[in-house]
Parts: structure tokens; C-alpha cells; sequence
């Protein structure tokens, strides 16, 4: 266990980044997001993001690859191939776009955070593996932090996640803030290597400092009002009996199928694959996709989800009961909070879960 | 606040409603939402404080279709878009009973969240409620002045007047203590260096969530040009270029001379872009060159965009 | 004078004068106007096919170019907006920068004084020194 | 996917000096959709067109690029062509790379590249092109001519003569127009009213001919084949059935012996009563009554002429009457003007009466006119011993200074002037200064060398600088002659200009009401300069007259015929085919706000509750219909829609929008 | 936008010109050999009303320099109302242009008639002088249509 005072801490950033890219939680035009480190940054380690760091590992937009076409000049055509025949003269060749290929340290993550990755994992490093998250996991080096100030919209404990120790979570490096120092703690062998090179700036601490700490995290945690969801009911098999409820009828109507909650969602995980002419060719990328959004997944036909309330309720059967199907029970909700804090309407994964609860116990919603 | 629900439920008892559009209580105590109420017993949930910014205007193009009348809370400026929505037949006015509620100003909860974390009690919000705001927290507790935490909308307030009401509850407070272009004057006065830099800086925040567009009472399109394949403009990557800067300008520009200045876009940004600016300099460019015209505020005048005059100023002429 | 000379000093006139001499057509309204006319051996209307044909030389050596009253008549009432007074003023500060005057200043004035020199030339060719 | 086929014209050099045609035809082989690209000398040629239906049928060619001249040139050819093959004729698209490229480029490189973009264009736009079918509106088989004038009068004699009812509004209480106030007219020195009385006679009984005289035209809707038009008729005060024109009322007028009115017909030379017909041989022959000078009507007193009317025709009462009328033609006859001479100073116009202008002297110089065909100073009535005419005054000048055409009449109407002056007066003395005298015409210059050889008409080359009314009534002109190099100052009597003429300031309302396009200058444009010289661009919409732009009488009459024809020749059809380039509306996307309706010129869009099935809507809504008769395929409501739910057929927003992305590639 | 091998700024223009006045506008520079930049690529439009603001922004976005739009004159509108629309609706996104900090000028609108051949010339001329002294669309262009 090292540490280093908060004060310097710009020192141990520029250190990171003098090997590595640095990507950290930055304050621009009022708002925090996860950007890359500059000199003279504004950094804000205390408050939640409003976008989920996944950017890192799962970017809202990355070129997938470039379709050139080239034309034979007529006078390199060999004998017998004739000048008008545009198709032997014409050749398509596809670039591939680099997969990344430098690591990067990811500073500031929370534990729910990187249990969100840990969900991503599930998806993009199954068979088939998207290569390019694959290359960004591989490269990635996440050093993540201990809760400061839990809000009354986290309830990360729910999902198993603990706030208080990252090193539960598939983090590479821990760390906590304890009064005016920030303590830190390898915990992976890419988190050693970390340490290594960031080593001049840090100094050894001992372990009682970041244990009391942990008590403090967790007993704020237990006084938040939404760490004692239930999720009885939820998860694996549960499809049937959730999807046909008449329930989601009743609480879906505010909804505006705008896609903030699911693009601050660290777990969201849809993209949609588009193509854009260039001079040459065409450019093909992927993007986040909503499957909030009208046009989600729509095909020529037209009949993709039409209405608002099957999208909705998509977004949480998915998140709740078809992930879950899929991947050993777990959840693809972490608790972060973040779509309670942003949605437009107020409405929130956490108020379905209580409506739901409420009405299989009975009573009106 | 009971007062309300009591005429509520009487509406309903007797038959001159068949639903209630309004607020439901939220699990926080700082996030009502809109919802519909079609009983007397589901009103116990009903709600209406400071935390009832959201516009309910644009959910009645879907209420008024409904068999029967809706009965709708509607704050003064709500009723501009309410009245906006009648003049494009978007709303059936016949299925509509409106309740102008009393308003004095909005909360804006990010301002009170600035430096209260771990909320779990408000008190102070309701209309006939404190000039102060208490919030208890985890953390501790909290005091702010009621006019501190405003929406910015509330700040350049239109007035206390309901446009339009079949009947009204409550008292209204105008709440405007800023110049309404105070904000696009200051950004006129920079340089084009200046403004570009700002704009850059606040849109590269866009995560593109489209929620300006989708809480926007003008934006009522069954589907927007941005999602159909008529203009093949369809995009949702966010690239750090111009094409968030077309999407909001398109944004604006197609309810520029509809936009009725509500605030909600701004109110429901996640990421706090102060995307009223763009509506705000249309509406400003509008009573400049072609005479004081406020949407929503008469149902029967001709849009800006929609009208002209053979002496309109020149494209690229300064007034 | 050369070629390129004539060529620099149409151009000069032209620049000066901010006239077209191509948009003469030839009326002769300039002249049926000039108070100076009978004193003139190259006429008003001649100015423009002078500096057309490059004829520089005789026109700033003519008795025209100090015969001019700029009394602006033909300037008035040109229909083409040639101008020949502007042109022959423009062929006169030719003449004027030739000799030195390059900069004009009010002190100067009655030194340059003389029976031949209008005095309406030098309060134009002050105007447009001094800008 | 379209299969494309890219032809590009060498138009002989036109094009192929510029632009490496081969080249182009090189690199279109590869654009998306093209399966065939070839070049040929001539595309519009026979042997052209026969070269592109071959390919289209051998190659199964669903869509058509042309490279070549402007499509306002060739596209009906090249659709035409299309259609013989088979193919919907709006499966063609042209490329200009002629008037927008090889014309204006001079760089051969630099040519081909925009050739070569421009056609990418159009095979990207093909790409996205339609079938679209040519409706159909019927044709109202009545014509209107604004303007009763000789060209007017003309117009309308030949239509009517046609078989067809048409109708003249004329703004002055009578028809006849300039003409009428002529006295004669060159080459042949026919007396004008001599001609033209007839005709104007024969347009009064005409029975297809309805005259509306003091009357305007108010509002013009609907489009060709359809016009509907708002006709003002301006109250008379006199009851047309009634009166007989004895002419009892203006000779009785009080105000007509005060004399203070003065006469519009005599150019202000004369006065005439308040209660007038313009000029004795007026059609129709009925009075009316000027209610701005009228006692009657400015006191309430007087009423001589109802008193004295033996047919009891006078009504002080009579209203300003609208008239709504349906019309398959518009013919424009809205005739000239002379410009106001206050800018031209030295010319002394105002300030003496004895510098008149050309038109002046016809009224001075008829029989009819205001000093009985007596030539005579307006100062001190003396018959003038001397006399000066100034040419071009006004016309060839730099924008600011005048207009910058030539009028066209004034050299011949000079002459003729300069000869009856001559002929009646032989002692007189006539000058003439002039730029340059210009007559080509039939007989035209023969004429001219008669003022000189056969009447000695003095020609001086050169301009007047300056008229200067002289303390003993004469006048001082002083001018110059080029060719003797020497300044004239010339004492004289009478000076005559001949001042500029201008397009009737009327023109400007009604070519808006019309969208009839106007020049610089207020004259109409032409379809086409040369190829289509009496049709306005917009459909419908014909020209005839100064209007058009400065000719003398005979021209006009042989315009006005054209204009006939061309009239006839659409009201002979019974229908019309219609541009089937309209808007439409997609249900699926219509808001039904009414923001199209608000916008649309035409009134086409009109809103229906419709039942809208697609995928997840099944509902009754109110939804936005086109009427594609009235649709003229402006655009309007397609960017006012803010969904893209209304689009235009032809012009859609993809295909532009793909044009942006192929030109910007 | 594209540079000639001489290293010189070529801007790329895209001119919408309504089809009954500045259209032939064009085709009469075109016939009396009134020369103006190639850079200048003609779109055919019905009416300049027509053009809907999301063409011009598409044409930065895409990579233009500059967009002009040339309709009838004021009261000339072939379907009498179309230019008053557009006069209107391009004060407003030009203005906005401005706002958001789009250097002035890469935007412009030019009223031209079926007889302005000269003008028409006048005008292109002008206008890519000017787009050329402001230099590469860099504040609009999307990032992907890069070079």
C-alpha cells in the first residue's frame, strides 16, 4: 500500500502520463466527464461523472474500417482486358482501422463502474470477440476509486458491488481518498507494473487509514434509501411472468424515448453499424445505439418495437431478466445511479423495480 | 396542494373528466414525474411543488386522443405550448379541461444537489411554502433561498398569466429578475473566436441522448427528420465536428416561430448545455427583424417563419 | 516615352482618375459643354481616345491639359460617366508628380502660383495629396 | 438499382474545346449505377438521339444522364427522346456543362474536373429518380390582354378573330393607347388615327372581344389554362348603356371653360373638363367623370352634367365594381412611357415651354391637337423659324445618368418630324444633333437620307451640352460638331427631345401579380431571347409591345400577332398537361400542423382525416393532402414541413441533398 | 475544398439557384462568356424556397466552403412568394451561423434575375474572392470529410 497527498497529485497524473494515455474524470463547461489528462486540467474525483467512463473500453463512436475504390488506369489494363469493362477495372480493398495497440490507465473509476465492465466483458469478449474492445480491455489499465461521498442515487450494493473496496471489483489498481491523501493499492500484475513506473511518486502507507475509511463508506451507504431494494423476482426465468405484466402499461407512459439513461449507462451495451461516403469510398462505424430510440434495430419492413411502451420495457426486462438468462444470473445494472439522477421525466430502473415490488405485494402503484 | 386534489377528484367523481394529467409523488423527495391518474383513489400519489417543472403539454397530443376529456395541470408558461399545440392541430381542445395551477417558479434540483449530497428530506417547496428551502441530508442539513435554486427559465419569467384555462388554482408569482437576452446579448458582444470556442466547448458534451428534442412541446413531430430517411440525415454518432452543431441548429431553426421559450431543453439536458441559447437567439432575431412575436401567446397569429413582408431585411444585413 | 512607360501612365491615369475611357461613346456632350472649348487644341471628347490609343505624351503636352477649368460641366453631364475632366485633372497630376510634387502641402501653395496654373488644379491636386 | 447511362455532347467545340469529353465519359464509367457512358458530336442531334434509344433498349437503361447544354435548352428534347424508347421521361437528368462550364472555364483541366463533378451530380440524383406521370387540368378557353394599346388591340383582333372571347382592361377611359396620340407615322407618313381608329372600332363591336376600359387588374390567382383574375372596374360615373357620347357634359363641364385640368391625352398642352372623354375618336365613346377635380364631388354642388344629360347617363353614385374572371392566357400590352426629365438640367425642360419633347410635338403638330395642327411656341404662340431636335436624351446612358438602352423609335420619328416640319414649313430651319442615327428597318434608311437630301434637314454629329432660354424668348444651344471639330452655340426657337422611353410604370404590380419575370430596366423578359422572344417564363404569360422592350409600330403589330398565336395555340388544347414534379405528402410522417397550407401559394394543400396504417399506427389523423392540379411544384411547404414529410417529386430532399454530397465528395 | 498544385487554396462552392432566374442567370453568363471561378457548382432548384436550411448546413458538413443562394428578386418569385419565405428563413440561419461563431460570409444569398447574366458572373466572382480570403471551412466541416 502507497500514498500520496492530494496535493500532489497532479504530479503522480503527469507521471502516468508521461508513459501512458491518461483518461480521469475532468470538469469541462460545468460538467464532469472522463476525458483525457492535460496540463492545467480541472479534475474532480470527489462527485459522479455524468457519462459512464465504458467510453474507454466501448467508445460512442469508433471507425470500424475504410472501403477504398480504385479504378486500372486504361493504359496499365493487360492485353484482351477491354477499357469499357468497368467492373475488371475497378477494385475494391478494405482498410482496416488500427486496433489500439498502447496501454492507457483509466484513473477514477468507481467499483460500480468497473463492474460494469466486467458486464461489457460478458458480451464483446464471448465468442465472437469484438476485437476492438478486446485490444482497448487488453491495453487498459483501470485504477479505481473508493466512493467519497456515495449520493442518495447509488445503490451499487444491491448488485453486489462493494463502494467501499475496488479491489473486489476486476480493477488493476485500488485507491482510496482518506483525509488529505490519496491511498493506493496494486492489486493485478498490470496494476504492479503501474505502480512500478509511477513509483518515485508515491510514498508506503500502512492499511488502518483506508480500513476506517471503508467502515465510513459503508455505513454511509447503509443509511441511503435505495440500498435496500429487493430484487426479488427479478433475474434468470423470469421472462413470462415479467414481460406480460400489465404493470408496464401503467408506468411507462412519461417516458420520452429520449436515450440519456442508456448513454450514461456503464452498462449499456448497443451499437449500430453505419456507413459514410467519403471521397473515395465509404467509411463504415459503429455508434451507440438507444434502444430507447425509435429506429432501433429497424429494418426495411419497418416492424422493429413501435411503440414506446415496448421499448421501455425492453430496457429493463433486459437489463433484469434477459441478461441475466444469458449470463449465469447476473444483472447488467450496477447501481450507479446515473440514469436516476439524468432522466428528464424522473423515471428510473429503481422506480420500476419499487412499482413491481409494490404490486406483487399488493396494493395499488 | 390538498385544495387541488380535492377539485380534482371532483372533476373526476362527476363525470367532467375522465383522467387527470399531473404529477405523481417520486421516490425521492426531489423527482415527481408526470403521470396520468384515472381514479380518485390514484390521486393520493398526486403531487404538485417545486419540483413539478416538467411541461405536460406535449403528453396531451396522446391524452387528447383518449375517450373522454383530460383534465391537465398546466403552469402559465406552459399554457403557451398548450396553445402553440392548438394552433398546429396537434392537441384536440375538445378533449382537454385545463387547470391553470399557480406557480412560483421552478426548482432546479442539480442547483440544490451543488452542495447537498445524500438528500433525503425537502421540505419548503410547496407553492404556498417558505421563502427558505430546507434539505436534510446524510451530510448534514441545508438552507437555500427558494429564488436561489430556480430553474433558469424561471429567471426570465413570462408572466403569471395562464393563456389559456378552462379554470384556475392557486396563486402565480412572476419570478423574472433577468433581461430575457441578457445571455444571447453577451454572446453577441464576443468575437466569432469567442463564440465559437464557447459553443464548441459546451456541445462537445453532447452525448446526443436527444432528450431536447424529445421533452420539447414544438418538437411534437411523429418522427423527427433526424430519424426518418427522408433527408438520409439519420446519425447518431457524436463526433467532435459539426454535426451536433447541425442537429441543434436544425433543432432550433425548425421550431424557430413555434419555440415558446418554455426552457424545458435546457431543463432536461444531462449534461447542463444551455441549449435555450440557440431557441433564444432565433426568438431574439424574430422580434428584431420582423416585430415582437411570442409563440403560444395567441393561437390564431401567423408564424414568423410562415409570414413575410415585401420589406423583410436581407439575409446577412445587420438591423 | 516607351511602351511600358505609356502603358504605366494610362494605367496611373485610369487609377487616378477612377474613369473608364472604354465607356466613351463618342457623343460629344462633354464638348458641346466646355466653357474652354475654343481654347483647347485637344478637345474634351478627345480625351478618352487619347488615353485609349496611348497618345500620353501629346495629351499632357497639350494647351488642354492647363485650359481645363474643372469647372466639372462635362463631368455633369457625361452620360457614360466617362468624365473627361476627371481624366485630364488625373493627366495633369501626372504632369504635377512628375515634377516633384509628391506631397503637397498648403505652405507650398503660393510658390507653385503662376497665370497658367488654374487654381482650381491645385485645390484638387491638395485634396488628393493630402488623403 | 438504377442502370445509368451517361451521355456526354461534344456540342462540335461548344463543349469539346474545353472539357476533355473523353475524359469525362472515362470517369463516369465508375460512378455507382452507370453501366453505360458514351460521348457523340451532336447529342441533340437525329442522329444523336437515335444513338441514345439504341442504348437504352440494348443496354435495359432505366435512367439517363445527358452532358451537354443547359436543360433549359434541351431537356423536353432529351425527355422526349427518352419516352420513345420506352423510358419515363423523368428518368432523365441533365448535366450543363455547357453554359455552366465550357463556356465560362477557360483552364481545360480545371473544365473537365467540373464536367466531370456536374455529372456525378446528375448520376447521383438519376439514382434516386422516380417515374413520375404528366397529369392533366383543363384549359379555359378565354384570354385576357392587359393593355389597349396598338399592341393590345392587335392581340386581341387576332385571338377574336380566332374563335376565342377575350377580353381587354385598359386603364384610361378609352382604348388606343400611344398611337392614338400620334400624328403620323414613319416610314410611310400614314396618318396614326387614319389606321388605328379603325381598329379600335372593330375591337368595340368585335363580338368575342368584352372591353373593360378604366379599369385594372387587381389580382391574378391559378396558373396556366386557369387563371382567375380580379378585374377593378374604376367608377365612371357615367352609365356605359345609357350614354350616347353626345358629348352635351363636357361641353357644359364649367370646369372646362376655367380650364385648369390639364389634358393627360395632350400631354398637359391642353385642358380639358372634368367630365371628358380623352380624345374625340375615344372607344368606347362614353365620358368620365375625374372625381379628384370634379366640384360635384369635392363640394357636393354643382351637378351640371346630370342636369344636361339628355339620356339621364350620368350617376354620381357609381362604385368601383370588382370583376372575377376565368382565363386560359394572359397577354401583357402594357405599353411605354417617356422618362421624367428633371435630372437633365441643361436641357431646360422646366423651364421653358418651349423645350418640348418628341411626343409634345405630335399633339402640337395634329390636326387634332391642342393648337389645331398649328406649329407654334407654347411661350408666346409664334410659329418657330428655327427649330433644334436633341437625340438620345436619357437613353444610352451609364445606369445612374439614364437608361443604358437605345430607345430604339427616335431616329426615324425624328426624321419624320424634322420632314413634315420641313414639308408644311419649308422656311423653317431644322437641326438635328445626333451620336449616331440609327435605322436599320425596311425603308428605314431611305427615309432618313430624305430629311437630309430631299428637305435639307441639318445632321450635325454631336451632343448639346447646354440649352439656355435666352431674356428675348429665344433659346441658346450650345453643342458641339465632332466632325468639324468646332463648338456650336446656336440660337434656335424650339428645342424637341427626344427623350428616353421606358416601360409603362404599371408593369412592376402587375408583372409581380403575374410572376412574370421583369429586366433591370422594368421590360418583361423573354421565355427565350431569341427562340421564344413573346412568352414570359412563366407559363401562360405572353408579351407583346414595348412592354417587352422599345420597337416601333410595325413590330409591335407583328409581336402582337405572335402573341396571338401563341395564345391560340393553348386555348385550342383542351387540356393541359400538367408538371408532374408536385409535392407530396408521406401520411406516416404529416403532422397535420398546417405549416405547408400556411406557406403554399396556390392553395393546393388542403388537410383530410385519414386513416394511416404502417408499422405500429393504426389511427384516424388529420393529414396533409396535395391537390396536383394546383400544385405547381414550388417547394415552399417541402421546407416549411419540418418532419420532411412533405417532399417534391423531381426536386426530393434526398436527391439534393445527394447532389450536395456528390458535388462536396 | 482542394488544393492545386501550386499550393493555392481552391474553395469549393456550392451555388442553389432557383431554375427561373439565376439558373438561366447562369446559362446567360454561360452564353455571353461571362467567366467565373470553377469553383462554383450550380444545384438546380425549383425555387429558392426550395432550399431548406439542412441542405446548406449538409454542404458544410460535407466539406464546402461556401454556400450561395441565388433566387428571384423580391416580388419577381416565379411562384410570387417563395423568395420572401427564404429571405426570411436564411436571415435567421445566417444570423445563427454568425451566433454560433461561423465566420460571416461563407453564407450568402443573391437576389438575380433571368437577365443578370453579368450580375450572376458579378456575383460568383465576388463570392469566391471572398470565400478564398476566408480560407479552408474548418469550423464546419465534419472531421471525416478530411483530407
Amino acid at each position: 500500500m502507497y500514498k500520496i497527498s492530494l496535493k500532489d497529485l497532479d504530479t503522480l497524473f503527469r507521471e502516468i502520463a508521461g508513459n501512458n494515455e491518461l483518461i480521469l474524470p475532468v470538469k469541462k463547461a460545468g460538467q464532469i466527464n472522463f476525458g483525457a489528462y492535460e496540463e492545467g486540467v480541472e479534475t474532480d474525483l470527489i462527485n459522479k461523472s455524468v457519462k459512464s467512463p465504458k467510453d474507454a473500453f466501448f467508445p460512442q463512436f469508433e471507425t470500424l474500417y475504410n472501403v477504398k475504390k480504385t479504378i486500372t488506369p486504361a493504359d496499365e489494363l493487360a492485353d484482351g482486358e477491354e477499357a469499357a469493362n468497368t467492373k475488371i477495372r475497378t477494385k475494391l480493398s478494405i482498410e482496416m482501422e488500427g486496433l489500439k495497440d498502447k496501454d492507457f490507465v483509466i484513473f477514477g473509476m468507481r467499483a460500480c463502474d468497473v463492474k460494469g465492465v466486467e458486464v461489457l466483458d460478458n458480451v464483446f469478449l464471448s465468442d465472437p470477440v469484438d476485437s476492438f474492445y478486446k485490444a482497448r480491455r487488453d491495453h487498459g489499465i483501470i485504477v479505481a476509486l473508493a466512493c467519497k461521498e456515495p449520493e442518495e442515487s447509488c445503490f451499487c450494493t444491491v448488485f453486489g458491488v462493494d463502494p467501499a473496496d475496488p479491489t473486489k471489483a476486476k480493477a488493476d489498481v485500488a485507491t482510496w481518498i482518506v483525509g488529505e491523501d490519496l491511498y493506493w493499492k496494486a492489486v493485478t500484475e498490470k496494476g504492479e507494473k503501474l505502480t512500478e513506473s509511477v513509483k518515485s511518486a508515491l510514498t508506503d502507507a500502512d492499511e488502518a487509514a483506508v480500513e476506517s475509511e471503508k467502515a465510513n463508506i459503508t455505513s454511509i451507504m447503509d443509511k441511503l434509501p435505495n440500498t435496500k431494494l429487493s430484487l426479488e423476482g427479478w433475474g434468470a426465468g423470469k421472462t413470462d411472468e415479467k414481460f406480460n405484466s400489465e404493470l408496464w402499461g401503467k408506468i411507462y407512459n412519461p417516458c420520452l424515448g429520449c436515450g440519456t439513461c442508456t448513454f450514461v449507462c456503464p452498462t449499456c451495451q448497443c451499437y449500430d453499424i453505419k456507413d459514410y461516403t467519403t471521397k473515395d469510398g465509404i467509411q463504415r462505424y459503429r455508434c451507440w445505439d438507444s434502444c430507447m430510440y425509435s429506429d432501433f434495430t429497424l429494418m426495411a419492413g419497418g416492424q422493429n418495437r413501435t411503440s414506446q411502451l415496448q421499448r421501455f420495457r425492453q430496457r429493463f426486462m433486459h437489463k433484469l431478466v434477459y441478461y441475466p438468462d444469458r449470463y449465469d444470473g447476473m444483472f447488467s445494472c450496477v447501481g450507479c445511479g446515473r440514469c436516476v439522477d439524468k432522466c428528464p421525466q424522473s423515471l428510473n430502473i429503481v422506480k420500476v423495480i419499487k412499482a413491481f415490488d409494490k404490486e406483487e405485494k399488493g396494493g395499488a402503484v | 396542494m390538498q385544495g387541488l386534489i380535492d377539485r380534482l377528484t371532483a372533476l373526476l367523481n362527476d363525470g367532467t373528466v375522465a383522467r387527470v394529467l399531473g404529477w405523481k409523488k417520486g421516490d425521492m423527495p426531489y423527482n415527481p414525474e408526470p403521470a396520468i391518474f384515472n381514479s380518485a383513489e390514484e390521486l393520493k400519489d398526486f403531487v404538485y411543488d417545486g419540483f413539478c417543472g416538467a411541461n405536460l403539454s406535449k403528453m396531451m397530443i396522446e391524452a387528447t386522443k383518449l375517450e373522454g376529456k383530460t383534465a391537465v395541470c398546466l403552469k402559465p408558461c406552459d399554457t403557451y405550448s398548450f396553445n402553440q399545440l392548438i394552433r398546429e392541430h396537434r392537441v384536440n381542445r375538445d378533449n382537454a379541461y385545463i387547470i391553470g395551477v399557480g406557480c412560483r417558479g421552478k426548482l432546479d434540483i442539480e442547483k440544490i444537489k451543488k452542495d447537498a449530497k445524500g438528500i433525503t428530506e425537502i421540505s419548503g417547496t410547496e407553492l404556498d411554502g417558505q421563502e427558505k428551502v430546507t434539505i436534510k441530508t446524510i451530510y448534514g442539513d441545508k438552507e437555500i433561498n427558494y429564488t436561489d435554486a430556480l430553474l433558469g427559465r424561471c429567471h426570465v419569467c413570462k408572466g403569471k398569466e395562464h393563456m389559456i384555462a378552462d379554470e384556475t388554482w392557486g396563486e402565480s408569482k412572476d419570478t423574472a429578475d433577468q433581461e430575457r437576452f441578457e445571455e444571447v446579448q453577451k454572446l453577441e458582444a464576443m468575437t466569432a473566436e469567442e463564440r465559437f470556442e464557447f459553443f464548441k466547448n459546451e456541445l462537445s458534451k453532447c452525448i446526443r441522448c436527444n432528450a431536447c428534442r424529445n421533452v420539447c412541446p414544438a418538437c411534437s413531430c411523429r418522427k423527427c427528420v433526424f430519424d426518418n430517411t427522408k433527408f438520409d440525415a439519420q446519425q447518431k454518432a457524436n463526433v467532435d465536428s459539426f454535426e451536433e452543431k447541425m442537429f441543434h441548429i436544425i433543432r432550433a431553426f425548425h421550431v424557430a416561430g413555434r419555440c415558446t421559450d418554455c426552457g424545458e431543453c435546457s431543463r432536461v439536458c444531462p449534461e447542463g448545455i444551455p441549449l435555450h441559447l440557440f431557441n433564444r437567439k432565433f426568438i431574439k432575431d424574430i422580434d428584431k427583424y420582423y416585430g415582437e412575436f411570442q409563440a403560444g401567446k395567441d393561437p390564431e397569429a401567423q408564424s414568423p417563419l410562415t409570414d413575410f413582408t415585401f420589406e423583410d431585411i436581407e439575409p446577412g444585413e445587420r438591423g | 516615352m516607351t511602351k511600358q512607360e505609356i502603358e504605366k501612365n494610362v494605367e496611373l491615369i485610369r487609377e487616378i482618375s477612377g474613369c473608364d475611357p472604354y465607356k466613351c461613346m463618342r457623343c460629344g456632350k462633354c464638348s458641346g459643354s466646355c466653357p474652354s472649348f475654343n481654347e483647347m487644341d485637344i478637345k474634351p471628347h478627345q480625351f478618352a481616345s487619347y488615353i485609349i490609343n496611348g497618345n500620353v505624351e501629346e495629351l499632357v503636352s497639350s494647351k488642354s491639359l492647363w485650359k481645363c477649368l474643372s469647372c466639372f460641366a462635362c463631368i455633369e453631364r457625361c452620360p457614360r460617366n466617362v468624365e473627361p475632366g476627371k481624366l485630364i485633372d488625373a493627366a495633369r497630376q501626372l504632369v504635377e508628380r512628375e515634377r516633384g510634387g509628391d506631397h503637397l502641402q498648403a505652405e507650398d501653395i503660393p510658390e507653385l502660383l503662376n497665370e497658367d496654373v488654374p487654381q482650381q488644379l491645385l485645390v484638387s491636386a491638395y485634396r488628393r495629396y493630402r488623403r | 438499382m438504377q442502370r445509368i447511362g451517361v451521355f456526354v455532347c461534344h456540342c462540335g467545340s461548344n463543349i469539346a474545346a474545353t472539357v476533355d469529353v473523353k475524359k469525362v465519359v472515362e470517369l463516369v464509367r465508375y460512378e455507382p449505377g452507370v453501366v453505360f457512358a458514351d460521348d457523340y458530336m451532336y447529342m441533340c442531334s437525329e442522329a444523336g438521339q437515335e444513338k441514345i434509344i439504341e442504348a437504352i433498349k440494348e443496354n435495359k437503361l432505366t435512367g439517363l444522364v445527358i452532358c451537354s447544354c443547359s436543360p433549359r435548352m434541351h431537356e423536353k428534347t432529351f425527355r422526349a427522346c427518352a419516352e420513345k424508347a420506352g423510358l419515363n421521361p423523368y428518368m432523365v437528368e441533365i448535366a450543363n456543362i455547357r453554359e455552366q462550364c465550357s463556356w465560362i472555364h477557360k483552364d481545360r483541366e480545371e473544365a473537365t474536373e467540373k464536367a466531370v463533378i456536374l455529372a456525378r451530380a446528375a448520376i447521383a440524383k438519376v439514382n434516386l429518380n422516380t417515374p413520375l406521370q404528366e397529369g392533366e387540368s383543363p384549359v379555359i378557353k378565354r384570354a385576357l390582354v392587359i393593355g389597349g394599346g396598338i399592341a393590345g388591340i392587335q392581340t386581341a383582333l387576332d385571338i377574336a378573330d380566332a374563335g376565342y372571347p377575350v377580353d381587354i382592361v385598359e386603364r384610361e377611359p378609352s382604348i388606343g393607347g400611344r398611337m392614338s396620340q400620334f400624328d403620323k407615322t414613319f416610314p410611310t407618313l400614314d396618318c396614326a388615327s387614319c389606321i388605328l381608329t379603325p381598329k379600335m372600332v372593330e375591337v368595340n363591336q368585335h363580338p368575342n372581344i368584352t372591353l373593360y376600359t378604366y379599369s385594372e387588374v387587381e389580382g391574378v390567382a391559378g396558373y396556366v389554362g386557369n387563371f382567375e383574375v380580379q378585374i377593378k372596374k374604376k367608377a365612371r360615373s357615367v352609365d356605359m348603356a345609357a350614354c350616347t357620347g353626345c358629348g352635351e357634359c363636357q361641353a357644359k363641364c364649367p370646369l372646362g371653360k376655367m380650364g385648369k385640368i390639364p389634358s393627360e391625352f395632350d400631354r398637359g398642352l391642353k385642358n380639358r373638363p372634368a367630365i371628358y372623354m380623352p380624345f374625340a375618336q375615344a372607344v368606347p365613346a362614353v365620358p368620365v367623370i375625374d372625381r379628384e377635380n370634379c366640384t360635384y364631388f369635392k363640394t357636393g354642388k354643382c351637378g351640371v352634367c346630370a342636369k344636361i344629360c339628355p339620356s339621364k347617363a350620368i350617376n354620381y353614385e357609381q362604385e368601383d365594381e370588382i370583376v372575377t374572371e376565368k382565363y386560359g392566357a394572359i397577354v401583357v400590352a402594357t405599353g411605354f412611357d417617356i422618362i421624367n426629365l428633371d435630372k437633365y438640367g441643361e436641357y431646360a425642360y422646366n423651364e421653358s415651354p418651349d423645350v418640348i419633347t418628341s411626343i409634345e410635338l405630335e399633339r402640337l403638330m395634329n390636326a387634332a391637337g391642342p393648337t389645331g395642327g398649328h406649329l407654334e411656341r407654347m411661350s408666346d404662340h409664334k410659329q418657330p423659324k428655327d427649330i433644334v431636335f436633341i437625340q438620345c436624351v436619357g437613353s444610352r446612358c451609364d445606369d445612374e445618368k439614364g437608361k443604358p438602352y437605345c430607345s430604339k423609335v427616335c431616329c426615324m420619328y425624328t426624321a419624320k418630324h424634322a420632314m413634315l416640319i420641313k414639308d408644311h414649313w419649308p422656311d423653317t430651319n431644322v437641326t438635328v444633333f445626333y451620336i449616331d442615327v440609327r435605322t436599320p428597318g425596311k425603308n428605314f434608311d431611305e427615309f432618313y437620307r430624305r430629311a437630309v437630301e430631299q428637305y435639307h434637314v441639318n445632321y450635325i454629329k454631336g451632343q448639346v451640352g447646354k440649352v439656355i432660354p435666352q431674356p428675348d424668348g429665344s433659346l441658346m444651344v450650345q453643342g458641339v460638331d465632332l466632325l468639324d471639330n468646332k463648338q456650336i452655340m446656336k440660337k434656335t426657337d424650339m428645342v424637341v427631345l427626344a427623350a428616353a422611353i421606358e416601360p409603362n410604370k404599371g408593369v412592376r404590380k402587375i408583372a409581380t401579380m403575374l410572376t412574370a419575370s421583369i429586366d433591370n430596366n422594368d421590360f418583361l423578359t423573354e421565355a427565350h431571347a431569341k427562340l421564344r422572344p413573346v412568352e414570359s417564363p412563366t407559363a401562360g404569360i405572353f408579351l407583346s409591345g414595348m412592354a417587352q422592350g422599345p420597337k416601333d409600330i410595325p413590330e409591335t403589330v407583328s409581336q402582337a400577332g405572335a402573341a396571338a398565336v401563341k395564345v391560340v395555340g393553348l386555348l385550342a388544347k383542351d387540356k393541359l398537361k400538367t408538371n408532374p414534379c408536385t409535392a407530396k405528402c408521406d401520411p406516416m410522417f404529416c403532422n397535420g400542423c398546417s405549416t405547408c397550407a400556411n406557406v403554399c401559394p396556390y392553395g393546393a394543400i388542403t388537410y383530410e382525416d385519414q386513416l394511416v396504417r404502417g408499422p405500429g399506427v393504426n389511427e384516424t389523423r388529420r393529414v396533409a393532402i396535395v391537390n396536383n392540379a394546383l400544385c405547381q411544384g414550388c417547394g415552399a411547404c417541402t421546407t416549411a414541413c419540418p418532419s420532411g414529410a412533405m417532399d417534391l417529386q423531381g426536386f426530393s430532399n434526398r436527391q439534393i441533398t445527394t447532389e450536395v454530397d456528390a458535388i462536396c465528395q | 475544398m482542394s488544393v492545386n498544385e501550386n499550393g493555392e487554396f481552391r474553395p469549393l462552392i456550392v451555388a442553389f439557384c432557383c431554375n427561373w432566374c439565376s439558373y438561366a442567370g447562369a446559362d446567360l453568363a454561360g452564353s455571353s462568356r461571362l467567366s467565373y471561378p470553377a469553383d462554383v457548382k450550380i444545384i438546380r432548384v425549383p425555387c429558392s424556397g426550395r432550399v431548406n436550411p439542412m441542405f446548406i448546413l449538409r454542404a458544410f458538413e460535407r466539406g464546402a466552403d461556401g454556400v450561395i443562394i441565388c433566387g428571384c428578386h423580391p416580388g419577381d418569385c416565379h411562384y410570387s412568394t417563395g423568395n420572401y419565405y427564404a429571405r426570411r428563413r436564411m436571415t435567421l440561419l445566417f444570423s445563427m451561423l454568425d451566433y454560433i461563431g461561423v465566420e460571416n460570409g461563407r453564407t450568402r444569398v443573391e437576389w438575380c434575375s433571368a437577365a443578370e447574366g453579368a450580375k450572376f458572373s458579378k456575383t460568383m466572382n465576388e463570392f469566391c474572392e471572398k470565400i478564398a480570403s476566408l480560407g479552408k471551412n474548418v469550423r464546419l466541416g465534419d472531421l471525416r470529410c478530411k483530407d
